[in-house]
């Protein structure tokens, strides 16, 4: 379907950069319009995160369906899409788990041509340190387990993680690091660029992107969805997909659905820029400490979550006490660098660590969320797993276990063996 | 050099000299100076370089909103990159070396970035660097990464100490400016308990810049220090407002010496937790974006003043002053008074009431008048009726007016409110119990400031009990003064107008990102890294805004400003750590008899909080052999082991037994007195969750063993059932873990050992057969023993009164000296579990049901018990799910590895399952593991192969029962 | 760092406290069915408001304490003992 | 196989180190462990009662409320929790005030010894300054007088605080005995800049 409106897209290509600049950089025009609502549209994405500007552009260009809304209640991407670490990365355990996150990798690596944005993709590594026999050994199974799937994995001994990271401590008493895990495809991605590259190129196939306009209410008629009430008005949908981390509770309980999901606070840290320091991502098995380094020189990093239910989108002083702890004992370089902003995102946290992307009990209503803390890295994944279930109304196989119903069942996918504990997963 | 710029007065100590270097060059300062303040008076104009363009940076500000004036403070092991050098107390010897540039300050290469600028405008990276795809992470990438950042960071551990502090108080006040001052002495006199924070290190915020003032500060100071409960804290920062009037700081202890004293620490992070709080924070004066408003010897006109009354520094020779409001009026005043020559006063206001006053004092004051433009020691003015000039001049202060510093405000949850007087943002309703005061508050003038916080901190004793304060301190006068201010954002000229000086972010680049539909003030923000440098925005963060706004053809009060989060500015993350580091970063917990096993060559490995003996080794034994070692010594004769770490519980109560028969999946209820049982408790979700003996003691009382790593969660879990779901069971639970070491004794000759050490029990077979609990003596000591195995030989347990582990460890040492009885550590006892097939936490990893592990056949078939209902869902109970099974290699020298996967033929994509537990044997004499493994009780026999891509291996292992050896436990019970 | 104020030991910081989610949900009578487990153990209402909730607190009287607090700005109105009434 | 130290009938000996090498002076911290029988008592549900009469007998002291402990400087009672108290008695070699207590007790409240399973901790000097390093609870005396109790965090590990003399800021610490060593050195920390002692002669009730 040819878009209603004028095709304004960009090229972007380091020449458009050079005859922009001569321009006075006067002649960019919006990566993404903002329409008005259409009365009704096929499919309306709830969410202008990175996960629902990716259903709709894969909805487009995989599956030609163009007359699609994503709503957002907000501007665009300042959810969870703006408030992570940034890791990409595929190292699981489980092969359900594997598998997906390991076809999201695979679209992330070719997301720059895809999206014709440089999304700043950095494969510059993830290492998982252990620090006692039973975690090198619960490696040495994930490590594996990644193998037999076909993704890489190596695994570093002590010695070899010691000429890595010179400065990180090794020794100490509670938590000698014995070697670690390394991805060597993981490593960091711009969040912002995720956001904003999906939505111009959802945009050019003609999605409308309709910032401000919260979704109130999910009108169904006889178990079916048919549209949604919003700040703008009613949108009549033919099929509505839920895309909101943070939220999904509050969307689902509109259409009186109650889910195994807590909303709990993740917080994470930036320091001030300085030169290059850390190359790969690196994770600490003890005292749950990740850290990395953006390109612009601040090291990134963060923890566990503030462990109780949260919408308010401020961390607390415990986990920050904690965390510092925990980074200057494992890099104690980090101790005279300076934290300048702190930050917290709203996690849906399931009971079993894992998330959905599934249809509902509601004909025409679909649900992507639960991501936990893992939500990022999955964004071009989830996307196109979401789309696709949204549009032949049924699961691929790299989702099919992705479900709510598997609770009932008993066929959880718990990474970690912590239950339904969601403050604690 | 420097001495002609200095003036008289101040609060510098000129009868002292401190000498300091500044990229290599040796400089003097005087107590009181901080390294900006010294920088200027030895007459340095360039002190850095900037983030993109690489443009030559000097001093624009003179405190914690500096853009430019960044540096690598000290050396070694002691390097800080990135301090803001108008926030360093000058000390003897300090070292600091400008950064971001190359090879020098001077002349740096990076410069020709700056021929790029239009072309690396806001978002560039996002449009290029695309092709061809594998340069990224070879080409672009570490170009960028090596361009950006600012300082370098050391790579040394910090050798200085660091702490926390926990501090209580009625009323909280942040910031010592009148307002502070008057609302701390008001409410310490009242009787409240008082903590006063500064972060600079003189009290008194603007009332260092009036030297009129200076008696009232004085007084006021000496004031408070005689009040016993207010407390002054300066050099400490209130970073942030946390939930129920919690608010962080950081206190620089030591930053203004050398190093720190012997045993002092060099910052300590603070804590207060306030019944009120008062934020006397002041106000950051903002920039005006016209082309060159970065070059060097462009200053805040606050600074400025700061300079001349606090520094006694004059920052120039020639000044052009330019304002919007009357704020800098003070500044042209004092400038002129320190004897600069022809300051000007560029006003864009047409009329001022303070222009005669100043004019009277030989300042040229132009009113209409707009710079739009810096260059080279000369500044242009340009009138609005029209008609321009340039007037040489080599500082230019500029003050766009005043913002409230509301970033603690808005941290406690107060929304922001637009106040058109000021043109800027203002706290609005507090949501927490806190009030913003003075400058903070939008006030302007010394007198009314310390009226607004007399007033608050009457209030806020008050409400914290204390009426009735003293009010009779005298106040400064009444300045009379309102924000006179006529808005004024940007002066358009062509060329580089900056908004964001570190982050080299133009006007132009925001209305660019507006172009390209960044228009949220979040979007713009991102996508033009606007007020996300070090400086936290606030020098151009409104004015960004304010350019945005115009862009967007709205007003500055819809487009708002961006979320204020911690940090108020930058903290050392050392100093939040607060010293629990290293060794100190978690709680160790040591068993009874550590010593011990200290000084008898145990290897001692961390396991949860504890630190256990891994294996005991002699001289020139390697870990392995000494393992082996042991647990031949085991298999053969005796054995002796602390197992103290395991969790002991304590049940008592008429409903004990019925409230265990709901925990374990099996009865325990038919246990008899002097018995004890083997037990598996589920999660509710019917996932096993911890496994244990519980011993019956006497009729309603009960002794529960949990497994070391679960000891914590175990007693948690019983009380919330013990208290939430079943309150009607009256059943007591204490942890008795502390109270009591336990010793394992094991092997053939236990029993002989013990019958050596045990007095007043009967441990023959038929008087205390296997899974027998009863009472006696060793060295006259009382103890329990107990008649368990875990290794699966006859053994025993000791339980003693922990003060009494050593006399009894000693006891049965000497008891078994004549088996060759021998200490065996962890590590001993995993190799005995595995060829036991007992599991431990590898097994119950909390992924395992009861029938994986083969124990279904333990759970009652009638009566309640957590994890039954739900131990029933479909695929929990499907029969091909992982299950526990023994494995060996066929080929007996091979070595089995952990984590290895299972396959049913080789290169097969499908695991189905994986080794959870290895050992070598010693008693079959090869390696041996334990396996979870898809169908496993139907693959007994089947030879499967154990593939470790990770360590390109692949064994043929043959599947069998995990019980290696002795499966009918005839050893145990004989 | 919440402060809350224990039934039994007065106010205390949070990190006396662990946290065990919502204490609205009842375990069900033995018999009462998988979907009833199901409701217990995984469904939760997650509120964006006023939440009740279970915490322990394991480092002072070791109660386990039934908080009302406020999801979205962390107010917290009651705190009661195991089997006090939270209205 | 070499042994390390003689019997040491507590763990006092294992404990003690040579004092802190920061500057000592009167202000220092000190710290003394005083060898106690400690027993917690939990009443059987209604007996609360028959549990205050009996203590009252035995002992001609009253259960403390919430939050206190009750003291005639031989033996002390401390609340801990809801219906459980913690009696910390003088040391009894023979175990027997724990047997007496059962039996005596029986139906009435749970007895359990745990003279083994805690370590009471003396500590005076700048306490104030001390304990505001590794414990969140407000200690002033106005706040937390003397009488006062507390079972609460110091140093991350779970202890009972008690306040002796407000005036002079003395102040119990019960602490479980394998966390001992770690309370110890924490302490000791925390009084880095002061110095501290550990001197068993200086206090005692």
């Amino acid at each position: 379907m040819p878009a209603r409106h004028e095709p304004i897209f960009d090229r972007y290509s380091v020449w458009r950069l050079l005859k922009e600049s001569i321009d006075g950089n006067r002649g960019w025009k919006q990566a993404w319009r903002k329409p008005e609502p259409k009365a009704r549209y096929d499919v309306v994405i709830v969410g202008g995160g990175g996960h629902g500007l990716a259903t709709a552009h894969y909805l487009a260009s995989v599956h030609g369906i163009t007359n699609v809304a994503v709503v957002e209640k907000g501007p665009i991407g300042l959810g969870n899409s703006g408030r992570n670490t940034t890791i990409v990365r595929s190292n699981y355990l489980l092969p359900s788990n594997i598998r997906f996150y390991e076809y999201s990798l695979r679209l992330w690596e070719g997301l720059e041509r895809e999206l014709n944005y440089n999304v700043m993709m950095s494969q510059r590594g993830q290492l998982s340190l252990f620090h006692s026999a039973s975690e090198r050994d619960a490696a040495v199974r994930r490590g594996n387990s990644m193998l037999i799937q076909g993704v890489d994995a190596v695994l570093l001994d002590r010695e070899a993680v010691r000429a890595m990271l010179p400065f990180i401590a090794m020794d100490n008493p509670m938590f000698p690091i014995l070697g670690g895990l390394l991805q060597p495809r993981g490593g960091t991605a711009r969040h912002d660029a995720v956001v904003w590259g999906f939505a111009r190129a959802a945009n050019r196939r003609g999605v409308d992107i309709l910032e401000h306009c919260e979704v109130t209410g999910i009108r169904c008629e006889s178990g079916r969805v048919v549209g949604l009430e919003t700040t703008r008005g009613f949108i009549g949908a033919g099929k509505v997909g839920i895309a909101v981390a943070g939220n999904t509770s509050q969307l689902a309980a509109m259409a009186g659905l109650r889910l195994p999901i807590e909303t709990h606070l993740l917080q994470a840290f930036v320091s001030e820029a300085i030169k290059p320091l850390i190359g790969c991502v690196i994770n600490f098995g003890a005292g749950h400490f990740y850290i990395s380094q953006s390109d612009k020189g601040g090291l990134v990093f963060g923890g566990a979550l503030d462990g109780y239910n949260s919408y308010s989108q401020h961390g607390n002083l415990p986990l920050v006490e904690h965390l510092m702890s925990a980074g200057v004992s494992m890099v104690p370089a980090l101790s005279r660098l300076r934290v300048l902003r702190q930050w917290a995102g709203m996690m849906d946290m399931t009971m079993d660590g894992s998330p959905f992307i599934c249809r509902t009990s509601i004909e025409g209503l679909y649900l992507n969320g639960g991501w936990c803390y893992g939500g990022f890295k999955a964004t071009p994944g989830a996307g196109w797993c979401f789309a696709y279930t949204i549009a032949k109304n049924e699961p691929h196989p790299l989702n099919a276990d992705l479900t709510i119903d598997r609770f009932f069942e008993g066929r959880m996918i718990d990474e970690a063996g912590v239950g339904p504990k969601p403050w604690a997963q | 050099m420097s001495a002609h710029r200095r003036l008289q007065g101040g609060h510098i100590d000129r009868c002292k000299r401190l000498t300091f270097h500044f990229d290599g060059r040796r400089l003097f300062g005087h107590p009181g100076d901080t390294l900006a303040s010294a920088l200027l008076a030895s007459g340095i104009r360039v002190v850095g370089r900037s983030f993109k363009y690489h443009r030559p940076r000097g001093i624009m500000t003179a405190g914690p909103d500096e853009p430019s004036a960044l540096v690598e403070l000290r050396v070694g092991s002691r390097t800080e990159p990135n301090t803001k050098m108008t926030e360093v107390e000058l000390y003897e010897g300090l070292q600091a070396r400008s950064q971001n540039r190359w090879p020098s300050l001077k002349f740096d290469l990076m410069a020709v970035s700056g021929l790029f600028g239009n072309m690396i405008s806001c978002g560039f990276y996002y449009k290029t660097f695309m092709w061809p795809a594998s340069f990224w992470e070879r080409f672009y990438e570490p170009l960028i990464r090596h361009a950006a950042g600012l300082g370098r960071a050391t790579c040394l551990p910090d050798p200085d100490h660091y702490e926390a502090v926990h501090a209580h108080c009625d009323v909280l006040i942040v910031g010592s400016g009148p307002a502070g001052l008057a609302a701390a002495r008001v409410a310490g006199e009242a009787g409240a308990r008082v903590i006063l924070c500064e972060r600079d290190f003189l009290p008194g915020g603007g009332l260092l810049l009036d030297p009129a003032q200076e008696i009232w500060r004085k007084e006021m100071i000496t004031a408070l220090e005689r009040i016993p409960d207010v407390q002054i804290l300066l050099r400490t920062n209130v970073f942030g407002y946390y939930d129920h009037n919690l608010l962080g700081g950081v206190e620089q202890v030591s930053d203004h010496v050398p190093e720190p004293r012997p045993h002092a620490v060099r910052q300590r992070y603070r804590t207060f937790r306030a019944r009120h709080v008062v934020l006397a924070t002041g106000a950051s004066e903002r920039l005006i974006a016209f082309r060159g408003n970065d070059r060097p010897g462009v200053m805040m006109a606050g600074a400025a003043l700061t300079y001349v009354h606090r520094f006694g520094i004059a920052p120039g020779k020639r000044a052009v002053v330019f304002t919007n409001n009357d704020s800098a009026y003070a500044t042209a005043f004092a400038l002129a008074a320190a004897g600069l020559d022809g300051v000007v006063l560029a006003d864009v206001r047409r009329e001022s009431r303070l222009a005669a006053k100043l004019r009277a004092h030989d300042v040229d004051v132009r009113l209409g008048v707009e710079v739009n433009g810096f260059g080279t020691d000369a500044v242009t003015l340009e009138a609005q009726s029209g008609g321009r000039n340039t007037v040489r001049a080599d500082l230019l202060c500029v003050s766009g007016g005043w913002n409230p510093n509301v970033d603690l405000a808005s941290q406690s949850g107060a929304k922001l409110t637009w106040d058109a007087a000021l043109a800027t943002f203002i706290p609005g309703a507090p949501a927490q119990a806190e009030r913003s005061v003075g400058a903070a508050h939008g006030i302007s003038g010394i007198g009314e400031a310390a009226r607004d916080g007399l007033a608050a901190g009457l209030v806020a004793a008050k409400i914290s009990g204390f009426g009735g304060g003293c009010l009779d301190f005298p106040l400064p006068a009444l300045d009379g003064s309102c924000a006179s201010i006529e808005p004024l954002w940007e002066v358009k000229t062509s060329g580089k107008a900056f908004v964001d000086l570190q982050h080299d972010v133009t006007a132009n680049d925001i209305r660019q990102a507006h172009r390209e539909g960044f228009s949220h003030i979040e979007h713009a923000k991102r996508y033009t890294t606007h007020s996300m440098a070090t400086d936290q925005g606030k020098l151009g963060g409104l004015l960004g805004a304010a350019i945005l706004a115009e862009a967007r053809g709205e007003t500055l009060e819809k487009v708002g400003l961006p979320t204020f989060r911690p940090y108020t500015k930058p903290a050392a993350i050392g100093a939040l750590a607060g010293g629990a580091t290293g060794k100190r970063f978690q709680p160790v917990r040591r068993t009874a008899l550590h010593a011990w096993h200290l000084h008898n060559g145990a290897v001692m490995k961390p396991t949860g909080p504890w630190l256990r003996p891994f294996y005991y080794s002699a001289a020139a034994e390697t870990g392995w052999a000494a393992v082996l070692r042991e647990a031949r010594g085991v298999r053969q004769s005796v054995g002796i082991c602390d197992v103290s770490t395991l969790g002991k519980i304590d049940l008592q109560g008429p409903d004990a037994a019925t409230f265990l028969d709901r925990l374990y999946i099996n009865s325990l209820s038919p246990v008899a007195v002097g018995k004890c049982r083997y037990g598996l408790m589920l999660r509710e979700d019917g996932i096993a969750f911890d496994d244990g003996t519980i011993s019956r003691l006497d009729r309603d009382h009960f002794l529960v063993t949990t497994t070391t790593a679960n000891a914590e969660a175990v007693l948690e879990h019983m009380e919330f059932y013990a208290q939430t779901v079943w309150p009607e069971l009256d059943v007591s639970l204490c942890s008795v873990t502390d109270q009591w070491a336990q010793i394992a004794v094991a092997g053939p000759r236990s029993g002989m050992t013990l019958a050596n050490a045990v007095e007043g029990l009967d441990l023959s077979n038929a008087a205390f057969g296997f899974m027998s609990v009863g009472e006696g003596r060793v060295a006259a000591i009382p103890v329990r023993v107990f008649r368990i195995s875990f290794s699966g030989e006859l053994a025993y347990e000791i339980a003693v009164p922990s003060r009494h582990a050593l006399t009894v460890w000693q006891t049965i040492l000497t008891a078994g000296q004549e088996f060759g009885i021998v200490p065996y550590g962890l590590e001993a006892m995993d190799l005995m579990r595995i060829e036991k097939g007992h599991v431990a936490g590898s097994e119950l990893n909390g992924q395992t049901t009861a029938a994986d592990l083969g124990m279904d056949r333990m759970m009652k078939s009638t009566g309640d018990f957590i994890g039954r209902v739900l131990s029933a869902r479909p695929a929990l109970a499907d029969p091909s799910r992982p299950r526990l099974v023994g494995i060996r290699p066929i080929e007996s020298g091979m070595p089995l590895r952990c984590g290895a996967h299972l396959m049913s033929k080789l290169g097969s994509g499908t695991s189905l399952g994986w080794i959870t537990s290895v050992t070598q044997s010693i008693v079959l004499g090869h390696w041996i593991g334990l396996a979870m493994l898809e169908n496993g009780v139907a693959m007994n026999g089947n030879t499967v192969y154990a593939v470790s891509h990770l360590h390109d291996e692949t064994i043929e292992v043959v599947v069998s029962s995990p019980n290696h050896v002795d499966p009918e436990n005839v050893r145990g019970r004989s | 760092m919440l402060l809350i104020h224990c039934p039994y030991c007065g106010a205390r910081a949070q990190d006396e406290f662990h946290y065990r989610g919502d204490a609205n949900v009842e375990r069900p009578a033995p018999h009462a069915g998988q979907k009833a487990f199901y409701d217990f153990v995984y469904a939760r209402d997650n509120p964006r408001g006023w939440h009740v909730e279970w915490w322990h607190h394991y480092a002072g009287c070791r109660r386990w304490v039934k908080i009302e607090r406020n999801t979205v700005t962390h107010e917290i109105r009651t705190v009661k003992g195991p089997t006090q009434d939270t209205r | 196989m070499s042994v390390v130290a003689a019997d040491c009938p507590s763990r006092f000996g294992e404990l003690t180190r040579p004092s802190h090498s920061g500057p000592a002076g009167p202000d220092v911290i000190s710290i003394a462990q005083r060898p106690a029988t400690l027993i917690h008592l939990t009443a059987r549900r209604a007996q609360q009662p028959a549990l205050a009469a009996a203590v009252w007998e035995r002992f001609q002291l009253n259960l403390p409320q919430p939050n206190h402990f009750a003291s005639d400087n031989v033996n002390t009672l401390i609340w801990i929790q809801p219906e459980g108290w913690l009696l910390e008695a003088p040391v009894d070699t023979g175990n027997t005030l724990c047997l007496e207590l059962k039996s005596a007790l029986a139906g009435i409240a749970a007895v359990v010894d745990q003279t083994h399973g805690k370590c009471v901790l003396q500590v005076s000097g700048r306490t104030r300054e001390v304990l505001a390093r590794c414990c969140r609870l407000d200690l002033d005396p106005r706040i937390f007088g003397a009488g006062r109790s507390a079972v609460t965090l110091v140093a991350q590990v779970s202890c009972v605080l008690l306040q002796v003399d407000a005036t002079r800021w003395c102040f119990d610490l019960i602490v479980a005995s394998t966390y001992a060593q770690w309370l110890l050195d924490e302490l000791q920390e925390a009084s880095r800049a002061f110095g501290s002692v550990r001197d068993s002669a200086a206090l005692g009730k």
